[in-house]
């Protein structure tokens, strides 16, 4: 398991790729990623806080949990704090199984638990000025399937 | 004990983490003790259930004892990822 | 949508790092990929055979359908053929869409799909012979989710 | 009309594909055909359930027409991914 809380930029494929090799049964490889995006335009940059302490604890606690639900040969997670511009990558998981279904279904679960019950807080920042994003009802309601 | 703050309810209490002295038997006293302080948290804490709360780095409840805890943080729902 | 069936070796981070630029307002990416793995022990390589045509037509009509069931920006599929060693890429799925569930979803459906419905064959060879790969009951039961 | 081959029906019959002139109405009638003719085709064809069927590379079913059939592929079910 290897779980990563930092404000350098990471090179997605370059740890997927490094993610993949090594463990001897498993086959599935699945990642989920997160770029930022300038879903309304004008998006000067973003801004990550996060909980220094808290962070690590939770997303470790998330990816015990998805190792103990799913045979998994290991989990990756990467997550970014400070300020992100369009393009930048956010953050990242990945999942190594034998089975796909179980890469998929733990890459899925890792990022609805990350995405609401991890330490982080995103700011939009505009020429307008800066707005917290706000949680999505739909990523609250997500965890409701596990 | 030691109190923080992220995300938008430290730009409106306007600073991260300060050290409270308190009595407060549960959380919820302890934001009727800070929202009875000042404007700015009154307002920060004016709608509870925008806020979530975390003791000694793990979420917890409004309605949670805080004999024993070290550090009480406040926040908005998160939204990593 | 890139749909490739190739003999040669492939970067999957690569990739995904192509793959994840340039779509402007998806900013959730999955990936799946699947590797040559010595399961049982003496695997000495595999080989992949397909059936040309047949098989670029399934792969993009499994694509086509997916993009109709769910929001994407972007679908990838690779998939080699011929000989492959332990540890190769076999091949990869990616998803582009605005939101993470259209991307699982998408990539879970392409990879249930291609398993069951895109001809390609594996056979695995060790120093004892050379034996088809049977499909797993699993595999043919995983479509009746969609 | 062009008759192809994979995998381990390919192996069992001894060639990738060929050119069969036919008069059969559906493709279980092809097959009933191609038993008759050599054993090794017997052997391929011997339990239909572990086979699939493509029709001018389409996946079909045993009872399909084939008139206008151009090309017919046999082989196990698919193991990719």
């Amino acid at each position: 398991m290897d779980i990563r809380v930092q404000e350098a930029a990471f090179d997605a494929g370059a740890e997927l790729n490094a993610f993949s090799t090594g463990h001897d049964a498993a086959g599935a490889i699945v990642s989920f990623s997160g770029i930022v995006r300038d879903r309304e335009g004008g998006l000067s940059h973003m801004e990550i806080e996060h909980y220094p302490g808290m962070t690590e604890k939770a997303l470790t606690a998330i990816a015990a949990e998805a190792s103990a639900r799913w045979s998994l040969a290991d989990v990756l997670v990467i997550h970014r704090h400070g300020s992100l511009r369009v393009g930048d990558q956010i953050m990242m998981v990945a999942t190594a199984a034998r089975h796909r279904g179980d890469a998929f279904a733990a890459a899925e679960y890792l990022m609805d638990y990350l995405k609401s019950r991890a330490p982080f807080w995103k700011k939009e920042v505009t020429a307008d000025g800066a707005e917290w994003v706000a949680q999505r009802d739909e990523d609250e309601a997500a965890l409701g399937k596990w | 004990m030691d109190v923080m703050y992220f995300a938008w309810v430290r730009e409106r209490i306007g600073l991260p983490r300060e050290r409270i002295d308190t009595q407060a038997a549960t959380v919820m006293d302890l934001v009727t003790e800070l929202r009875a302080r000042e404007e700015r948290y009154a307002v920060a804490f004016e709608d509870i259930s925008a806020l979530r709360v975390a003791l000694d780095q793990e979420l917890s409840e409004f309605d949670a004892p805080l004999a024993g805890v070290r550090e009480v943080a406040f926040f908005p729902p998160m939204t990593g990822g």
